[in-house]
C-alpha cells in the first residue's frame, strides 16, 4: 500500500496527472482509489489529487502520504503534515523550501526545465510521473506505453517528446535518487479491471439498463454523469438533451416515463430542490422516473465541491403531500452501477420515481472495478406490469382501467400508441380509469393504493445490508462512499465489530435494520451532515434506543478510517481492543 | 381513419357554458381527424388551468402535468416515442407566465409537437386575476386598479426567438382554426398556435364581441406570404397582435432528426438491453 | 346552536349568500362559523355552505344541519342525511322531492318565481335569506338593513328590490310556514366580532407586523390573502407584485428582507415546493423572510379545494442540505393573526425564513372573532440585532463582520443604504465576513452558529400549549384547523381529556411535548394526513411510546368532532365515560 | 463623490487570468463613479456562475442568490428601498437559460435596475457546456457534435418583449462599455446591458479575436438613432446581434411609479407600526 499525492495551482494538470498515474498502476494489477481536492474555481487556488495503490481492493483515502509531488510551495505547506517521513519530490523552479519541523525528505529535479528543454513546459507533468513511477519502483516501460497511445491523435512529434519527460523524470531519479527508493508494494494481482467514478458506473448502469434518454442540467458534482452519457448514448441511439433549467429535465423524464420509454436526470442538491414539485406528479400519476442525486455540500449553493450526505430528509420527504418515494443508497462504485441499472427496473415495476442518492465522494473519486462486475448485457431488465395488446383489445368498449385497485397496489398500464389503451394520467386525484375523482372514499383508497404498493419494494431488495461477526460488540452504520471508509476502518478494528449499509433508505428497511442491529451491544451511526439525518430516520422509525451514538461530520472532508477507528475504539470495552 | 366520434371521452365537461375553450376543444378533434390521426397514436399533454382539463375531453393517451411545464413533459413524450402525434395544451398563465422559461427554449429546439395556447388574457380556474397577457389598465381581483405591467406578445416572441411556424386562431372561427391546427401538426417542427378563447366568467373586456370587431383575418387578406420573418413581425405589430391566420412558417428539420445517432425507430420499440460488442465499445473508452 | 346550510350549483352565488347569514348572525351578537364545500371548477357542480350559528364561541363543523335550503335536487340527495328531523326549504321550480325514508321536512317555496316577479331570478337568493331569516327567527330588520347597505352603490332600484325579495321570503315562511318555526337560538351576546377567515388574519397580521410588500402567485386555498393586501396595502404604502411563478416570489420576498423591509410571500403545496431551493439561500445568507403555506390535498395538484396538512414533512426538511427552519402553526384564527405578527418578528431577529402552516380548513372558513383580538396598531415589533450607525462608523477601514460567531449565533446586520455597512450575502459558505470560505473549521462553526441561533426561537415562544386537566388520562394533540374540531369534542368528552397543539412544529418544542404529554395515559396524535407525519416527527425526536396512537385521515374531508369523540371514547376506561 | 478605488473589495479573483469578466467589473466600477453612486447606497445581486462572483470584488451591499434568480431578488430589493442604485448581472446560463422566465418578466416590468450579461456563450463555472446563446455547431462537452439549438438573440428578444432599454457592450472595449451602463443605470426604468465577455479557458471559437473582427460598433456608425423598435429590430437582424451600442431606449415612468398607493419612500425608512385610523379603515372591509 502506497500513498502517492501531487499538488499545484487548478488548471495546471493536476487532474489528468493523477490520472496517469491511476490507470497505468490499475493495468499492472494494482488497486488504485484517486482522491481530488479541489474549489469551486476554473484556474488557480490550491488543488491536489492524492492516489493509493495498493494490492487488495481500496476504497477510501487515509491522511498518510508516502509521496508528494510539489508543484508550488503553498503544496508542500499544506500537505507536508501528511508525510510521516515520506518523501517530497518538487520542481527546483520555485526554490522549494521544506518548513520547520517537518517529517519528510524535500527531493528537487528541475521538472520545468526539463519539460521546457524537452519543447514546452506543459510536458512538466510528465516529467512528474516519470520521477514518481521511479520513486514507486513501477515499470517505466508501462508509462511509456501510455502515453504513446495517449498522445498517439497528436502526431509522432507530441508522443516522442512525451515519452521523452517521462523517461527523462524516471532516469533522473534513478541517477540521483537511487538511495531513496525503499518503497515495496508488493506483487500485483492479476484481474481485469477498470478505473472508473461512481458517475461513471452510474451511466454505464443506466445504459446496461435500457435507460436511452437522459434530460439534464449541468451542475458539480453530477455532470460526469450527463456528460458520459452524451458520448455514449449515440452508440445506442439514445439522447441527451441539455435542459434549461432541472425542472424542465424532471417534467421531460416524467414525460418520456408516459410514453414507456427509460429516461433519466441527474443533480445536485440545488437542482433536486427545483425537482420536488414535479417529483409528486410522478408518484401521484404513477409515471417510472430515475433521478440521481449526487449530494454535495449544502444547503443552497454552499460548498459546491466538498463532499456532504445531507439531502436525504430532503430526498424523503421533500415535496408536498404524503408520498413515499423510493430511494436507493449505492455504497460502492460497484453498488452504483448494480442501483442505476435496478433503478429502472423499480421505477417501470412500481410506476413511481426512483432517487439514486450519491455523494460527491462516490461521484468523482476513481477506482480499481472487476470489468465483470460490470456485465452490462446480461443485467435482468424488468418492464413491470403492462397490458398485452389482446388484453386491451378484449377490453371492447370498456374504457380501460389503467388505476385499477388490486391487492398489491400495482395496475397493469398501457403505452401511448397501443390500441385501446387510451387513458388520462394526472396529477390531481383520480379514479380507476384514471377521471378525475373528488370522492372521499375513492381518495383514501388511491391513497393507500399508492403507498402500500411501494412497501413491496422491501420484498424484493435487501435494503440493510451487514458485513461483520455474528455477535458484534460494535456496529457501525453508514451510507454511500462513508461505507468504504467504515470498511477500510473495520481493518483495523480487531474486536467484535460489525458493519451495516443502507442500500434502500425508502421505504425503510425497517425490519431489517431492527434485526440486523439487534445483537450490538453499540451501535455508531456515521454520516457526513450536521442534522444526523440518517439517526432521525432510524427513530421516526422506532429504532432507536440507548445503544446508539452519532458520528457526524459536516466540514466538507471525508471521514478518515484512522478518525472512525479512534471514535469506535472509545466505545469498545477495553479489553476486546487488541 | 378515426372519426370525430372517436375522439370524444363523453365526460361531462367542468367549463363554465360558453366558455371558448368549448371550441378549441371542437378544433383540435377536427384536426387531429383531418391528419388522419388515432386516439391510440395520438398524445395530449395538458397544463393546469381551465384550459388544461382540455385532456379529459379527448380520447387519446393524455398526461396533465404541473403548472407551467407542459413543454418539457411534451419534449420527453415525443423522444421516447417519435411514431405519436403529440398536442400540448394551457392557458396563457401556464405558458406565458410560469411556464415562460419553457416556452423560449421549446420554440429554439424545434421539436415537432404542436402547441395550442388556450389565450383568454386572464388566471380562470384561480378566479380570476391578471395573466401575462392581459391589457395594460386591465381590472382584476390582483389588480383592482387595473394592470401596470406590459402585456406579452406571445406572437412577436416566437417570431424573434426563431420560431418554424407560428399561427393564432380565434375558437369562434372554428374552420379556420382548425385548419391552423392542422397544419400545425403537418409541420415537421415546433408549431405555436396561440387562440383567442374568451372567458365568459372573469375576463369582462376581451370578449366575444370585442374580438369580432377588433380581430384580422390573414385568410382575408390576400396575398400575404407566411415565408417571411420581417414581414410577420410588422404585420403583428401593426395589427398589436389582433390577427388571425398563418403567421410565419419555414421549411425546416426537427430537433429529433439532428441528435447525433439517435435512433430513427421510436425508443419505446427497442429492446432495452444493450448488445456485448457496443458495451465493449463503451467499457473501451475508460480502459 | 343551530346549524344552517345552502347548497347548489357552483356559480349561482352559494358563497355570497351563505356570507349574508353569517355577517348578519354576527352582528346581532351570534357566534358563526361557516363552512364551505366546493370543487375545482368555475360553474356547475355541486357546492354548499354551512353556517353554524351559536350563542358561544364555535370554530369546526359537525355532522348535523337544521335548516338546508336546496337550489336544486341534488343537493336534497347529498345532504339530506344529515338532517335528523330537520327542514329542508325547496325552490318549488325544480319539484324537490324527499328521498325515500328521509327524516326531515320538506317546505316548498317558489324561490325563482318571486325573484323573477321582482325583476330578476339573480335575487332568488335574496328571498332564500329572508326565508331562512324567518326560520332561524332571527329579526328581518336586520337583514333589510345589511342589503340596504351592501347594494347601496347600484342604485335605488336595486336596493328595493333585494329589500322586497328579503322581505317577501321572510314572510311566506312565516305566512305558510308558522308552525314549523320552533328554532330557539338564546340570546345573542354583546361584543364586537368580525367574521373573518385565517387568510384574512394572516393578512391583517403581515399589515400590523410592518409587512409592506407581498410578492406571489394566485393558487387555492391561499389567493385570498394576496388579493386582501391588494386591496389593503395602498392605504400604508406597500406593494403587491403578482409574480411570474413561485420561484420568483419567494427571491423577491429575499431580496426585499436582504434590503431590510418586511416580504411575505404565500402559496400552497405546488408552490411551497417550488420554493425550497430559494428558502436554503435564506437560511444559509440569513436573510429574513416570510412564507405562508395554506396546505391542501397532496401531493401534486391532488386535491385542490380539499382540507389536508400533509405538507408538514415537506416544510420541515424539503429543501437540500443541512437547515432548521421555523414552522408556526397557528391553531385558531386568532392565532392566525398572532403568528402573522410574530413570523414577521422572529425572521429578523433570526435572521432567516419563517414559515406559517396553516391548512384549508383554517385559510377559508369564516367564524366570529372579538375584534380586540386584532389590534393591529398596538402589536410589538422587534426589529432583530442591527449595528447602529455609529457602530458602523466606528469600524474604520475594518471590514464588517456580517457574520460574526456569538454566543447566540445571531450576528447584528446592516441594511443596504447604511455608511459602512457593505457585505457579501451569499447561499455559499461564508467566513464571518461574508467572503466565500472553504475552510473545515470554518463550515463547521458556521454550520453551528445557524443551527444553534434558531434553538433560541424555543426559549422565546411556547411551541406547544396545553388546555385541559392536571391529570389527564388522554391528550388529543392536534395543529392548525384541527385544533378547533378537537375543543369541539372535548366538550363531549367528560372525562379527563385535555388537549394539546403545536404553535411551533420547527425547532421542535421537545421539552415541552415530552413534559405537557408526561402525565397522560393515552396520547392520541390527531393529523389530516396519510403518512402520520406529527407522529413520525415526535418520534423523530425521541416522543414516542405505547402510550400513543395516531388518527388519521386524508380523503380531503375534515374530521367531525363527533368521530374524534367516539374514537376517544375507545381509549378511555370505561368507567370514566359518563 | 466615491472613487474607483473606495468600489474595489481588494479581494483575490478567483477568475482565470485574461477572462472577459474582468473588463466588465472594471466597467462597473467607472459607471459606479461616473453616475456618483456611493458604495453603501450601491446593491449588487448577482447570479451562480464565474459572472456571478462578481460581486465579491465591489465594495457595495451584494446579494449572491441562487442560479437564475437574480432578477426577482433585484426587484425585491428595489421596492424595499427604491433610493438604492441596484445593478444585476450574471451569466448567458444564468439568464437565459434557467433565468429565461424571470428576465422576460423584468422587461414587461420595467423597474428601475440595470441588468448586466456576462455573455461567453458557455457555461464557465461547470467546466465547459453549450448556454442558450452558444452558436449552431458549437462543440462542448455537452455538444462534442456541436449544438443543435438556435442560438438565443437576448437583444431581439429584449425588444420585442417591450424592454426601455437595451445595449450590447464588450468587455475590451471599456469606455463604450462603462458608458453604456452609466447610461443604463441613469435610465428611470429596467436597464438591460449584455456584455460580451470572453471565456478564455472554454470558449476557442468567441475570442477576443474574433469579436474584435465581427463585432460592429453603433457608436462608430452615424446617424443610427435608438429610439425606435422597428429599426433597432433591423439593424440587430442585419448584424446577427454582433453590434455595440445603444440599441434601443425610451422615456419611460418605472414600474415603482406605477404601483397604486406605493410609497415614494423608501419602506426600509418607513415606522412599521399601522396607525389607528388606517387600521380601522381596514376592518371596517370586513365588516
Ligand atoms: C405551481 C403552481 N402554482 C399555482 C397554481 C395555481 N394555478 C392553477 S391554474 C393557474 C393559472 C390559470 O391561468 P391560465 O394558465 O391562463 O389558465 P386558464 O384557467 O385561464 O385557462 C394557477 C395560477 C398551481 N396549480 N401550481
Ligand atoms: C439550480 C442550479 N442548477 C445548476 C447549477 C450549476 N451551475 C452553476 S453556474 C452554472 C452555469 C454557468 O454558466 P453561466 O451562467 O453562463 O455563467 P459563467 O460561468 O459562464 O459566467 C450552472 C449550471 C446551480 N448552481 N444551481
Ligand atoms: S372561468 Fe373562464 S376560462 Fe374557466 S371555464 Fe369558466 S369561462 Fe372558461
Ligand atoms: S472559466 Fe471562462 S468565464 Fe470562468 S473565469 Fe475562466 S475564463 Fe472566465
Ligand atoms: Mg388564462
Ligand atoms: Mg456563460
Amino acid at each position: 500500500m502506497l500513498a502517492w499525492k501531487i499538488g499545484g495551482d487548478q488548471g495546471e494538470g493536476i487532474d489528468s496527472t493523477g490520472d496517469v498515474l491511476a490507470t497505468v498502476a490499475n493495468r499492472m494489477g494494482y488497486y488504485v482509489y484517486g482522491y481530488k481536492h479541489f474549489s469551486s474555481r476554473i484556474r488557480g487556488g490550491h488543488t491536489n489529487y492524492k492516489v493509493r495503490i495498493a494490492t487488495s481492493r481500496v476504497e477510501a483515502t487515509t491522511r498518510r502520504t508516502d509521496i508528494l509531488v510539489a508543484l508550488n510551495q503553498e503544496t508542500i505547506d499544506r500537505n507536508v503534515h501528511e508525510l510521516e517521513g515520506g518523501l517530497i519530490l518538487a520542481d527546483e523552479s520555485f526554490s522549494p523550501v521544506l518548513p520547520e519541523g517537518a517529517d519528510a525528505h524535500l527531493l528537487t529535479l528541475p521538472l520545468t526545465n526539463i519539460a521546457r528543454s524537452l519543447g514546452s513546459i506543459m510536458m512538466r507533468n510528465m516529467v512528474a510521473v516519470g520521477a514518481s513511477a521511479a520513486l514507486i519502483q513501477l515499470p517505466l516501460d508501462a508509462f511509456v506505453d501510455y502515453v504513446t497511445v495517449k498522445f498517439e491523435k497528436k502526431g509522432e512529434a507530441v508522443v516522442n517528446a512525451n515519452r521523452e519527460a517521462v523517461t527523462t523524470g524516471y532516469q533522473r531519479v534513478i541517477d540521483e535518487y537511487r538511495a531513496l527508493l525503499t518503497f515495496k508494494l508488493g506483487d500485483p494481482s492479476r484481474g481485469d479491471r477498470l478505473v472508473i467514478t461512481g458517475n461513471d458506473a452510474i451511466a454505464l448502469g443506466a445504459i446496461a439498463g435500457g435507460c436511452r434518454l437522459m434530460y439534464g442540467y449541468p451542475i458539480t458534482p453530477a455532470t460526469e454523469i450527463m456528460e458520459a452519457l452524451v458520448r455514449w448514448f449515440p452508440s445506442v441511439g439514445g439522447a441527451v438533451v441539455q435542459m434549461e433549467d432541472e425542472l424542465g429535465s424532471i417534467t421531460a423524464v416524467i414525460g418520456a416515463g408516459f410514453a414507456g420509454a427509460r429516461a433519466m436526470t441527474s443533480s445536485s442538491g440545488p437542482g433536486i430542490s427545483l425537482m420536488q414539485e414535479a417529483m409528486g406528479l410522478a408518484s401521484v400519476a404513477e409515471i417510472p422516473a430515475v433521478i440521481v442525486d449526487t449530494q454535495r455540500g449544502g444547503p443552497s449553493t454552499g460548498m459546491p465541491t466538498k463532499q456532504e450526505q445531507s439531502d436525504l430528509l430532503a430526498l424523503l420527504h421533500g415535496g408536498h403531500g404524503d408520498t413515499l418515494r423510493v430511494v436507493l443508497t449505492p455504497g460502492s462504485v460497484e453498488e452504483c452501477f448494480e442501483d442505476a441499472v435496478e433503478a429502472f427496473n423499480l421505477a417501470e415495476q412500481f410506476q413511481t420515481p426512483v432517487i439514486i442518492a450519491t455523494d460527491l465522494s462516490l461521484a468523482l473519486w476513481k477506482q480499481s472495478v472487476e470489468r465483470k462486475s460490470l456485465n452490462g448485457p446480461n443485467v435482468s431488465i424488468r418492464k413491470g406490469s403492462t397490458l398485452s395488446p389482446e388484453d386491451l383489445l378484449a377490453l371492447g368498449e370498456n374504457v380501460f382501467q389503467r388505476y385499477q385497485f388490486s391487492p398489491d397496489g400495482i395496475s397493469p398500464r398501457s403505452l401511448p400508441g397501443e390500441k385501446n389503451g387510451q387513458y388520462l394520467a394526472t396529477g390531481v386525484e383520480h379514479g380507476p380509469s384514471g377521471k378525475v375523482s373528488e370522492d372521499p372514499a375513492n381518495r383514501e383508497r388511491m391513497m393507500n393504493k399508492r403507498l402500500t404498493k411501494l412497501l413491496g419494494v422491501a420484498a424484493i431488495r435487501d435494503g440493510f445490508r451487514y458485513e461483520g461477526p455474528d455477535h458484534p460488540e460494535l456496529i457501525l452504520v453508514g451510507i454511500g462512499s462513508t461505507v468504504g471508509i467504515l470498511r477500510e476502518a473495520l481493518h483495523h478494528l480487531r474486536g467484535q465489530v460489525g458493519l451495516g449499509w443502507f442500500r434502500t433508505l425508502s421505504p425503510f428497511p425497517v425490519d431489517r435494520v431492527q434485526s440486523v442491529l439487534a445483537p450490538a451491544k453499540h451501535i455508531m451511526v456515521v454520516e457526513q451532515n450536521a442534522l444526523g439525518q440518517i439517526r432521525q430516520l432510524m427513530a421516526a422509525h422506532g429504532v432507536s434506543d440507548d445503544r446508539f451514538t452519532s458520528y457526524l461530520k459536516y466540514d466538507g472532508v471525508p471521514f478518515l478510517p484512522e478518525e472512525v477507528v479512534t471514535r469506535a475504539m472509545s466505545l469498545l470495552s477495553p479489553v476486546e481492543v487488541h | 381513419m378515426a372519426t370525430l366520434q372517436e375522439f370524444r371521452t363523453g365526460e361531462k365537461s367542468w367549463w363554465c357554458p360558453g366558455c371558448g375553450d368549448f371550441g378549441v376543444l371542437t378544433a383540435m378533434q377536427k384536426a387531429l381527424v383531418a391528419v388522419g390521426a388515432s386516439p391510440d397514436t395520438t398524445a395530449i399533454v395538458a397544463g393546469i388551468g381551465c384550459s388544461g382539463k382540455i385532456g379529459n375531453y379527448i380520447n387519446s393517451y393524455n398526461i396533465h402535468v404541473t403548472h407551467g411545464r407542459a413543454l418539457p413533459a411534451a419534449l420527453g413524450l415525443k423522444l421516447a416515442n417519435r411514431d405519436l402525434t403529440v398536442l400540448v395544451a394551457g392557458g396563457d398563465g401556464d405558458a406565458y407566465a410560469i411556464g415562460m422559461g419553457h416556452f423560449m427554449h421549446a420554440l429554439r429546439r424545434n421539436y415537432n409537437v404542436t402547441y395550442i395556447v388556450m389565450d383568454n388574457h386572464v388566471y380562470g380556474l384561480t378566479k380570476g386575476q391578471t395573466s401575462p397577457t392581459s391589457e395594460e389598465g386591465f381590472k382584476t381581483k390582483t389588480t383592482p386598479q387595473g394592470s401596470i405591467e406590459r402585456p406579452i406578445h406571445p406572437l412577436m416572441l416566437a417570431v424573434s426567438a426563431g420560431a418554424t411556424f407560428v399561427a393564432q386562431g380565434f375558437s369562434s372561427w372554428q374552420p379556420q382554426l382548425a385548419h391552423l391546427i392542422q397544419k400545425g401538426i403537418e409541420h415537421p417542427g415546433f408549431s405555436l398556435i396561440n387562440v383567442i378563447s374568451p372567458c365568459v366568467t372573469y375576463n369582462k373586456v376581451n370578449t366575444y364581441d370585442w374580438y369580432k370587431k377588433t380581430l384580422k383575418n390573414l385568410d382575408e387578406q390576400s396575398g400575404y406570404q407566411p415565408n417571411d420573418r420581417s414581414t410577420a413581425l410588422a404585420t403583428l405589430h401593426q395589427t398589436e397582435e389582433l390577427v388571425t391566420g398563418l403567421i410565419y412558417q419555414e421549411e425546416t428539420t426537427p430537433y429529433e432528426d439532428l441528435i447525433p445517432g439517435f435512433s430513427q425507430t421510436p425508443l419505446v420499440k427497442q429492446d432495452p438491453h444493450v448488445d456485448p460488442e457496443t458495451w465493449n465499445k463503451i467499457l473501451a473508452t475508460l480502459e
